[in-house]
Order: structure tokens, then C-alpha cells, then sequence
């Protein structure tokens, strides 16, 4: 059948621009102010605990879970709350609740609830803990890691794979975090490893780090887990750090359409999240501040740790502000990530990098079905044929062609000649979808 | 449910019978006068395709299978005729060949003294060039022997770059020939007897 | 400072991916281009300049019909060079003494019918400069059947009549390993672009390596028409692959994007239903080539096999089949129902441990 | 009187049978290799058309409407044998040009058309001038069409023996495929193109 499907061609090979590969995580000053939106993560929105004018510290909860699928929020600067705005989600671009707080430049942190013996800490303490300390999916997705370590009891987690690829262009945050912290990111593992209660993991890094591999490598070698955990060097393509094509290439499953890796026993946690559980596990602090790289058409391109809520443009400034022609501001990798409408959008907890380019949209030609989608796609789908449809608004017609099954890698839309904006047609399919859907 | 509503059952029967009644009626009338004028219509174009290569011809009589003919001008037998079918490029090519009045003692005798096509569906502007004069007289006064390509020692040139409709007009008549000359003699003779 | 400049500036947004191969269709249609002017020299060394200026007059009368028709259409005109490759292609498959009104007739059929018709480039069904082949065959079948020896002189306008090696069979005068040089050299009467084999299989392995075509159309239709000319007793293979227009077919017309099938398997079926068509029209059929016809016919079938050959997309489970014996395959279900999926997952992995 | 005329003007410019409707095609794209089997074929046509479309129209109020499709059927049918014998007789050569297609008018999509939409359920009167109307649409249609497809086609045009004009280039060198089936598709999809681009047709 290889030679009908060639597995190994589905992705591409765009241009890596590690650029801040070797760059030492820093730490952004303060903000003066952080904007805090309620709707951080994939779930019910938080709820809001603290009213216009409240006194509150660093890490103090201001908002909490709205419901199962979601986490708390923490107040990531020291001030005073000086209003409750409506604003535009710099993710979904739905509209939310946002916290602002003045910070007074204290950074007064609340008493930190450092548990005495972490090791000793029962199953359902630690799923709290996590929990409380609003803990999400830090690799893009935002969903909630209390719920991924709780699995319905029907499905037996026996796998865990650790997401250390970072396959999209010019991000190297979690490239920096297995250098510098790769002891707390096995910590964590061990943590999650005891949760599930399974004893089989993989770290999967690509080949473009290899100074990641070899530190990982070390420090396995030197756990007490190193029989459990095997360090995967995977080669370097797009998108091999989504969850799914992560999977088949580690373990040889697909995870069925529709499903979730947990359908086959998996569960798959970023790097950075397990930085987060072990932050939260011994040491108590909650996640308020995450790494990310600032990249692309800046004057001093970084990796940086800052405070949840900061707005770009002071990041931005930290690293020596914009070159003249760059108009476009991205969250996220140049692949997947979000076009910001304005250099004030404050970060928020998946945003994992802050690009900046130039814009270079080119007119939409007529498609030529030259395949290059077809062949592009990791999920083995036909591409085009959602934007002959949507063009034509066929909609039912979509899910004849797995529409469903689409994970919005930009792949497709990559390689295409004829420059189709597919993944906007994908887009629109899926919400027409939505809509139509029997409620 | 078993009684019969005559309004909805039974009176779209009889309508329909009298109508069609009515129209086997008209047909038969127009039958009876066209009939004749459409058999003599058909007599004539065959007559007409005949005396392209019999001038003088008054008559003519064929077989049963309606595909040898003697031709006579007041009852002298002048030549003989057979339909040949060929297939071509496009389809079949309906011939009809003109035999002089030889002796028929085997298909080596005869002599053709002339062919027409009858019908045929060869692409036109290329095979249909089989109905032009330049390649049909070359049927005239050539013995059996003959029809062949001049590239392999026959009196026919093909057209160029229509080979295969002119291979068609060949074998056509050569294979129909050998078929139907067993029935040309029966035909023949059986004139002659009479 | 900094600040201000920041703060001032209007963002754009779109949709990600915000980056982009630097592949676009321009490109590909000028590596074709780029391709395609081997066979030209080819034919402008085999039978004298007038080739030169049937290309020409093909390519420009593309260019100007697309131009009208884009204008009747009320669309804007892009020079992608589509109409360029179209006109190149259309030129190389006519008769090299093929008078200019022919080619200005059939160059401007292929665009204004087969394509723009049809709602210009990528959603035409046939491939243009075939069909328009296709439509001046059976318009002027005589001029399109006259062929000429080659001349082998660039200035030369002469022109004697001559069969093509595939019109007149095996009664070739020489040595067969003669015939094989001649036909891969281009020395035979034959259309301006299809007589060197050689030519155009240069040409198609710099498509091949800039990646603009597949190996997989090429390889198996010529790998088809090779094998059942093996297997028909009476036939040569070689001299079925390196006669008439198979090579060029093969990397220039059957490759084309627009008109062949997306997916790998799809290209696998397209190529061999063509490969098996050359071979049934010319050694059973009226016509001395067919590759022209193999490709078109191929192309009607191309929607279909887009439909019906998907990728199996990731995670796709099949539907469970309906046996036509419902007694067994009740039996075959409880089993199934038995060892539930996640049995089965398992055992994979324990394979690739 | 007035929507009398309307019924007329209908069939030949709104409501033409070949070029809006596109109904009757296979007749139409098949015998319009000459004029002179345009000017056949339209005869033939109308001749049924109109007869059907008074008989239907004289017998809609006693037709019950079960059977009303086999009867018009039987009436079609008979129509055209009628003008399939007459032709024979009368007029062989054109007879045998249209071949298969006298017989087929049977199954023309204008006049069962015509007959179960218009004359089943209006006055003679107006049923005539409908039938004259598609006729007379029907026959401008086809002719048009055999007029291109003769000149492409032939290079020349002849009109019962008599020849009109030849166009200097083509004559040497026609363009046979407006004479093959491929050419009736061709010249159509052209007309009926130019035909909605001046906007006579509306897009829809």
C-alpha cells in the first residue's frame, strides 16, 4: 500500500527559522497593566470572584472554573482592579468578559500553599491542585489538564506522550524549556505518569533540537523512571506536533475519526504544561506566567517569560520594537497561529509566541487540482474539494469528505499554488456545519 | 373494493379502445393509398442506382435475399449485379457492384464494369472520398483478380490518408462476392431457364 | 519612541497559515514552458523554421484568445502562462506543414471552447490543446494526415509526403535497432513535438526534477501501452513506446493537473486505463495512433475517479461490510463484538515494540 | 384576438421550443445537417404539431384524465406515421435524409409537451396559434442552426438544389466536423451562448 500512500510525504518541510534557538529564556519587566480575559481556555468561561476596586495579589484567584471543563484564574500582577470590559478574544474572536488590573508595581504574591511532602500527595489532591492552579494545555489548545488526567473510567490510559516537537517555524519556547528545565518537566511527568497510573511514556522532540534530545536523554537516564520513559527523535516536519499525526508516528494508531487520543489509550500533555503541573505541585504557584518566543520582524528576537495579560506591544518593546515594514502580528506559530487586530491584544495562556511579519497575502488564483493538498495533508484529506464546495454552498457535501476529521494545520494552504486561503474556506465549512447541526 | 366504478374504471378503457380504433382506421386509409407509390418510389431509386452503370437497361430481377440482380434490355441479359457490404472506418459501406455478362464458371471471370456506393458513415472529407469518381473508376472493366491495392500488385490506389476506408471498399467486395456468387449463378441460370 | 511607532501602526489580519511555499502556479506553468522547448528544437531541426512559426502563431493566438474570451467574460486577465503551455502543447501535436489559418482555428478552439467555456484554467474537463487535436482532426482530416519526411534543415520548406512509422506498421526498410535510433532521435515523419523520443524525455525529467510532475502518470502509462505490447504476440514493445506521440503524452498531456486525477491511486488507475486504450485503438482499432484519444477519454473519467478513489483519511474505520450471506455474517459479528477495539490497538503496538 | 397573437409571439421569440426550452433537441441536433432538412423537418413537425394540438384540444373536454397521456400518445403516433407514409411516397429523397428522425418525432418533447401544457386545457383557436407559434419557433431554431452547420460544415449553402452562395476559404477546406453529431452540440452551446450573453435569454 506505500506505494498508493506514501505516509511519509503527508506534511511539509517549511523553512524552520529557529532563530532564538540559543537565546536564554528572559523575564519582561512587570506591566502596568494586565487585561485578564475570562475565556483563556477551551470550556466554559471563568467566573468572575473580584469587583471593580478590589485589592488583589499575585496569584490570588480572581475568577473561578465556570464549570467542569474549565480552571480558575489568577490575578498575574499585584494592584487594584479597575474595571470589568468587554472585549474581542484574541483566539475565537468571540466576545468575553476581561479583567483589568493596575498594577502597583509591588508584585505582592498571596501565601503560597507549598505543599510539605509533594511525593506524598494523594491522586485526587494532586487533580485538585492542578486544577486550582488553572492549569491548561499550554502547547496551543488550552484545554484544561485537570480533565485530560481524568479520564472517564471506560478508558484505560496507558500511554502518556510528552509534546516536545514545537514543529512550527520560529517558536523555540519549548525548545528553551527542555534545556533549561528539563528536570521540572520529568518531575512532572512522574506526577501525571502516578495520576493515570500508567508506566509507558514517550517524549517525542524533532531532529532540528538535538541539544533538546540530548538533555532530555540525560535526565531520563538519570530518573528513577528511565526504564518508563523513552526519548523519541522524530524527524522535522509539519505538523508533527499535533496530537494525532504525534501519535501514529510514535505508537503506529490512528485515533478514530471524531475521537480523542484517549479512545486508544493515550493522553498527550506540551512540555510547558508539565512545567506548569510541577510548578503547581511543589512549589503551589499557579499558573500566571508562561514562556514564549517574540519573533519574526523584531529588532532583538527572543525567548521571554512574562505575566499572563501583558500587552504585546510592551513584550514587543522589551525586544527592541518592530522593524518599519512589518504590519502583521501574530499569536502562535506562523502555521496555525492567530492575526492580532492591534499590538495592545494582552497575551493570554495559549499564546505561545508572538510573531511578527510582513504581510504577504497574494491574490486567490483558480485551483488547478494539482494535489498538492492531497498530498500535503496529514490527516489524509481532500482539501480542495471543501473549498469547491463551500464556494458552491454545498455544505451537507462536506462531510463526505471528513471535514470533521480537518485539525486547521495550514498544510494545504502552504503549499498551494494557486495561493486558495484553504484553511478560511475549512473555517467557514465547519461553522456552516455547526450551525446547521441538530441541537 | 371489488365493485366496479364504471365512470373511473371502465370508460377510460373504451376511450382509449375508440381512439385507438379510430387511428388504426387512418392508418389502414393512408396504408392502402401510399402503399404502392412508396414500393414503385423504392423500385425507382434502385432502378436509378443500377442504370448509373446500365444505360440501356429496361429491367431487372434479383434473388430472394434481394442482393444479386440481372439486368436485361428487352430480355437480353446485359450484366449482373451484387450488393457487397464492407466495413469501414466508420461503419459498414453498402456497395453496389456492376458485373459484366461473363461466363460463371468461377469468380476468377468476372470483370467488374463499375461501382457505387450506396450508403456509408466515413468520416467525411477523408474516407468519404470512396464516392468520388477518382477512386470508384477505378473499379471500371477490372477483373476480379484485380481488386486489390496497388502496394500489394493490385489495379487500386488507395487515397491517401484514408488506406483503411479504401481496404474496407476492397475486402468488402472481394468476401461479399465470394459469398454471393454461388447465389448469382443460381440466380442466373434460373433466368435463363425461363 | 518605540511606543509610538507600535502603537500607531494598523495591523492586518488574515488567515494562518501566514506563511507560503513559494511554489504558485506561474512558476509551474514556466518550468513547463521551459520543458516544452526541447521538442520544439527538436522539430525546428527535423523539419525546417516553418515548425518554428506554427509555434508561434499557436502560442500568440492562445494568448489573444484567452485575452477575449476574459474580456467577453468580464474577468480579469491574468498572464499565468497557462495559455502559453496550451499553445506550445497544441503546436507540437499538429503536422509540421500545417497551414497558419488551421493552427489559428484550432489554437483559439482550444481556449475559447475547451477551457474558458468551461470557466478557464483548472476547471476545464478535457485537456485543451488535445481536444483541440482532437476537434482539427476531425475537421480537416486531410491535413492532418498529411505527414512529411523529415528534413533535417532549418531553412528548408520542402516537403515530401511520408507515412508515419506508426501509420505505415513494420514496413520499415532497415534494421529494427535502426528504426529503435531513428525513432528515439526524432528521424521519422511524425507531428512537430512526437518524433524524438529523446527530446522529450529530457524534457519530462526536468519536470520530474523541479518536481512539477509525479513519476507515477509517465512511468506506468508507458509501462502499460510496454507490457501489453509484450504480451499481444506480433507486436514490439519498444517500437510501440518510442513511436508516435506515447513519450510526449505520457510527461506533457496526461500529467496535465487540471485533467488527471488527484490522489495516487487515482493517477495509477488514469495512467494504466490510458496505457490499455494507445494499445487497444492501435493495434485493434481503425487508427494508426491513439494516445491523443487514450488521454481525452481518460479525462471524462477523471471526475469519476476523483469520487470514488478518496485517501483513506486518518482514523477511518470502515464501515462494517454486508455480507451477502446474512447467516455467516451474524456468526462473523458476535465474534467481533467479542474482543473489543481496544484488543486490536494493542497488538499493534506491540508490533512496533 | 389580442392574446391569440400573444399565444403566436410566444412560441417564437419567450417561449421558443429549442432555444429557452430546450426541448426537442434530438431532432434538432440530428437532421440540421442542411436547410433542406431543416425546411423537411419543420414541416413534419408542425404538421403534427398543429394536427395534435386541435385534436387534443377538441377532445379535452371528453378525455378523462387517467388515460389521457396513452391517448395523446396513440394520436401522436398516428399523426406521424401518417406523415412517415406520406413522406415516403411523395418526397423519398428528403424522406430518406431524415431517416430514423420522421419516426422519432413520436417521442419530440415539444408536441407531447405542447399537448398535455397547452392544448389539453385551452380553446382550439388558441391551441392553433400555440402549435403555430412552437411550430413556427421550432423551425427558425433548427434552420439557424443547419444554416451554420451547412456553411462550416459544406462551405457552401444550398437551398433544394439550388446553391445560394459558398464562402471562398472554407469551400476548399470545410470544417466536416459541423457536419459530424459533435458539430450540432457545438454550434448549439455557441448559439444559445451568444444568445444569453446579448441577454435574449435570462440566466437562471
Amino acid at each position: 500500500m506505500s506505494l498508493f500512500n506514501n505516509e511519509k510525504s503527508h506534511g511539509i518541510h517549511p523553512p524552520g527559522n529557529k532563530i532564538t534557538s540559543n537565546k536564554k529564556i528572559e523575564r519582561v519587566p512587570l506591566p502596568k497593566q494586565v487585561i485578564l480575559p475570562l475565556s483563556q481556555h477551551i470550556g466554559a468561561p471563568s467566573k468572575a470572584i473580584v469587583k471593580k476596586g478590589d485589592e488583589v495579589k499575585v496569584g490570588q484567584k480572581i475568577a473561578e472554573a465556570g464549570g467542569f471543563v474549565s480552571v480558575p484564574i489568577h490575578s498575574t500582577v499585584s494592584g487594584k482592579v479597575t474595571k470589568v470590559i468587554e472585549m474581542v478574544s484574541s483566539v475565537t474572536s468571540n466576545v468575553g468578559n476581561a479583567i483589568v488590573i493596575e498594577a502597583d508595581g509591588k508584585d505582592d504574591w498571596v501565601k503560597i500553599d507549598k505543599p510539605s511532602k509533594p511525593n506524598k500527595l494523594s491522586k485526587k489532591e494532586i487533580l485538585n491542585r492542578v486544577k486550582e492552579a488553572g492549569i491548561v494545555g499550554l502547547g496551543g489548545a488550552t484545554f484544561p489538564t485537570h480533565v485530560k488526567l481524568q479520564p472517564p473510567p471506560d478508558k484505560k490510559i496507558d500511554t502518556i506522550i510528552i509534546n516536545g516537537c514545537e514543529c512550527e517555524p520560529f517558536i523555540t519556547s519549548d525548545h528553551r524549556l527542555m534545556l533549561e528545565h528539563g528536570e521540572e518537566i520529568l518531575k512532572g511527568l512522574e506526577i501525571m505518569m502516578k495520576v493515570l497510573g500508567c508506566n509507558e511514556a514517550y517524549i517525542g522532540i524533532e531532529s532540528n533540537k538535538p541539544d533538546a534530545i540530548e538533555n532530555m536523554e540525560k535526565i531520563v537516564s538519570e530518573s528513577n523512571i528511565s526504564g518508563e520513559v523513552i526519548v523519541e527523535l522524530l524527524p522535522a516536519q509539519y505538523p508533527m506536533g499535533a496530537e494525532k499525526t504525534l501519535l501514529k508516528r510514535i505508537l503506529g494508531m490512528e485515533v478514530p475519526i471524531g475521537g480523542l487520543p484517549m479512545d486508544v489509550g493515550v493522553v498527550v500533555q506540551n512540555v510547558g504544561t508539565l512545567k506548569a503541573i510541577y510548578d503547581a505541585i511543589y512549589d503551589g504557584i499557579p499558573l500566571v506566567e508562561r514562556v514564549l518566543t517574540v519573533s519574526g520582524a523584531v529588532k532583538e528576537p527572543k525567548n521571554i517569560i512574562s505575566r499572563f495579560g501583558t500587552p504585546a506591544s510592551e513584550i514587543i518593546d522589551y525586544c527592541g520594537g518592530t522593524n518599519s515594514n512589518a504590519n502583521v502580528m501574530i499569536f502562535g506559530g506562523p502555521m496555525m497561529g492567530i492575526a492580532q487586530i492591534s499590538f495592545d491584544t494582552p497575551t493570554t495562556k495559549g499564546t505561545n509566541s508572538i510573531l511578527i511579519q510582513k504581510n504577504n497575502t497574494e491574490v486567490e488564483g483558480n485551483c488547478i487540482r494539482c494535489g498538492t493538498c492531497v498530498e500535503n495533508c496529514p490527516m489524509n484529506l481532500m482539501p480542495l474539494m471543501y473549498v469547491a464546495y463551500v464556494k458552491k454552498n454545498m455544505y451537507d457535501e462536506l462531510k463526505d469528505y471528513w471535514i470533521d476529521n480537518c485539525v486547521e494545520c495550514g498544510s494545504c494552504a502552504y503549499g498551494c499554488p494557486a495561493n486558495i486561503p484553504l484553511v478560511q474556506y475549512i473555517k467557514v465549512g465547519k461553522a456552516e456545519l455547526q450551525k446547521r447541526r441538530p441541537k | 373494493m371489488s365493485k366496479t366504478n364504471f365512470r373511473a374504471d371502465i370508460v377510460p378503457i373504451l376511450f382509449l379502445t375508440v381512439v385507438v380504433c379510430i387511428s388504426v382506421i387512418a392508418l389502414a386509409y393512408v396504408d392502402s393509398i401510399t402503399y404502392e407509390k412508396i414500393e414503385t418510389a423504392k423500385l425507382e431509386a434502385f432502378k436509378e442506382k443500377l442504370s448509373v452503370h446500365f444505360s440501356d437497361m429496361t429491367d431487372f430481377t434479383s434473388n430472394d435475399a434481394n442482393d444479386c440482380y440481372v439486368v436485361f434490355t428487352d430480355n437480353n441479359t446485359i450484366g449482373y449485379a451484387v450488393k457487397t457490404i464492407g466495413s469501414g472506418y466508420g461503419g459498414t459501406i453498402e456497395m453496389l457492384v456492376a458485373l459484366e455478362p461473363t461466363n460463371l464458371s468461377s469468380t476468377d471471370d468476372l470483370i467488374l464494369r463499375g461501382l457505387s456506393v450506396i450508403s456509408h458513415s466515413e468520416t467525411p472529407g477523408l474516407g468519404d472520398k470512396i464516392t468520388q469518381s477518382f477512386f470508384l473508376d477505378q473499379f471500371q472493366e477490372v477483373s476480379f483478380s484485380g481488386i486489390e491495392l496497388s502496394k500489394t500488385g493490385g489495379d487500386i490506389d488507395a487515397i491517401s490518408g484514408a488506406t483503411i476506408s479504401s481496404k474496407a471498399v476492397i475486402n468488402g467486395i472481394v468476401s461479399s462476392i465470394e459469398d454471393r456468387f454461388d447465389s448469382l449463378v443460381e440466380l442466373v441460370s434460373s433466368v435463363e431457364v425461363s | 519612541m518605540a511606543e509610538e511607532t507600535v502603537d500607531q501602526k494598523r495591523l492586518v489580519v488574515s488567515t494562518s497559515p501566514h506563511i507560503h511555499d513559494k511554489k504558485n502556479t506561474k512558476k509551474v506553468m514556466y518550468v513547463v514552458c521551459l520543458a516544452l522547448l526541447l521538442p520544439i528544437i527538436g522539430g525546428v531541426y527535423f523539419f525546417g523554421i516553418y515548425t518554428l512559426l506554427v509555434v508561434l502563431v499557436s502560442v500568440i493566438t492562445a494568448i489573444t484568445t484567452e485575452f477575449l474570451a476574459k474580456r467577453l467574460r468580464k474577468r480579469e486577465f491574468i498572464m499565468d502562462g497557462s495559455a502559453i503551455v496550451t499553445g506550445m502543447l497544441f503546436a507540437l501535436v499538429l503536422p509540421p506543414r500545417i497551414p497558419l489559418w488551421a493552427v489559428i482555428i484550432g489554437a483559439a478552439f482550444c481556449i475559447a471552447i475547451v477551457k474558458e467555456a468551461f470557466g478557464g484554467l483548472g476547471h476545464n474537463i478535457f485537456n485543451p490543446a488535445l481536444a483541440g487535436r482532437a476537434f482539427i482532426t476531425v475537421s480537416f482530416a486531410g491535413l492532418m494526415t498529411s505527414w512529411i519526411a523529415p528534413v533535417k534543415s532549418v531553412i528548408s520548406l520542402d516537403s515530401i509526403t511520408s507515412a508515419t512509422p506508426l501509420g505505415e506498421g513494420f514496413s520499415y526498410a532497415g534494421s529494427t535497432s535502426d528504426l529503435y535510433i531513428d525513432l528515439l532521435f526524432g528521424n521519422v515523419g511524425g507531428c512537430i513535438g512526437e518524433t524524438s523520443a529523446l527530446f522529450i524525455l529530457i524534457g519530462g525529467l526536468l519536470l520530474l526534477a523541479t518536481g512539477v510532475i509525479k513519476w507515477r502518470i509517465p512511468v506506468v502509462y508507458i509501462g502499460t501501452v510496454f507490457l501489453l505490447a509484450w504480451l499481444i504476440p506480433g507486436q514490439d514493445p519498444v517500437f510501440h513506446i518510442l513511436a508516435g506521440g506515447l513519450f510526449l503524452g505520457a510527461f506533457f498531456m496526461a500529467t496535465d493537473y487540471v485533467t488527471c486525477p488527484m490522489t495516487a491511486k487515482g493517477q495509477f488507475i488514469f495512467a494504466f486505463g490510458a496505457g490499455v486504450l494507445v494499445i487497444l485503438i492501435r493495434v485493434y482499432g481503425s487508427m494508426p495512433e491513439g494516445v491523443a484519444f487514450s488521454i481525452l477519454l481518460m479525462n471524462a473519467f477523471t471526475p469519476l475517479i476523483d469520487r470514488h478513489v478518496k485517501p483513506k483519511p486518518y482514523g477511518y474505520i470502515p464501515p462494517e461490510k454486508k455480507s451477502r450471506f446474512p447467516l455467516k455474517k451474524k456468526a462473523k459479528t458476535t465474534d467481533v463484538a467479542d474482543k473489543p477495539d481496544q484488543d486490536s490497538s494493542t497488538d499493534k503496538k506491540e508490533g512496533k515494540k | 384576438m389580442v392574446h391569440i397573437l400573444k399565444n403566436l409571439k410566444k412560441g417564437i421569440i419567450n417561449e421558443n421550443p429549442v432555444f429557452i426550452l430546450l426541448l426537442g433537441l434530438c431532432p434538432t441536433l440530428a437532421v440540421s445537417t442542411s436547410i433542406d432538412n431543416a425546411f423537411g423537418m419543420t414541416a413534419a413537425v408542425m404538421f403534427v404539431l398543429i394536427s395534435a394540438n386541435i385534436i387534443v384540444s377538441l377532445i379535452r373536454g371528453v378525455t378523462p384524465d387517467r388515460v389521457r397521456i396513452p391517448v395523446f400518445i396513440v394520436i401522436i403516433a398516428t399523426l406521424v406515421t401518417i406523415v412517415d407514409l406520406t413522406m415516403k411516397a411523395f418526397i423519398p429523397e428528403l424522406s430518406k435524409s431524415l431517416g430514423i428522425f420522421i419516426p422519432l418525432i413520436v417521442v419530440n418533447c415539444i408536441i407531447l409537451g405542447r399537448a398535455e401544457a397547452f392544448a389539453s386545457k385551452n380553446t382550439l383557436a388558441d391551441s392553433v396559434a400555440d402549435a403555430l407559434g412552437m411550430g413556427i419557433g421550432f423551425g427558425i431554431a433548427i434552420t439557424i442552426i443547419s444554416f451554420f452547420r451547412q456553411l462550416l460544415g459544406t462551405g457552401e449553402i444550398t437551398i433544394f438544389g439550388t446553391h445560394v452562395f459558398s464562402a471562398p476559404g472554407l469551400f476548399d477546406n470545410p470544417m466536416s466536423v459541423f457536419i459530424l453529431p459533435m458539430g450540432a452540440f457545438l454550434v448549439l452551446g455557441c448559439l444559445l451562448a451568444t444568445l444569453r450573453y446579448m441577454g435574449a435569454i435570462e440566466s437562471g
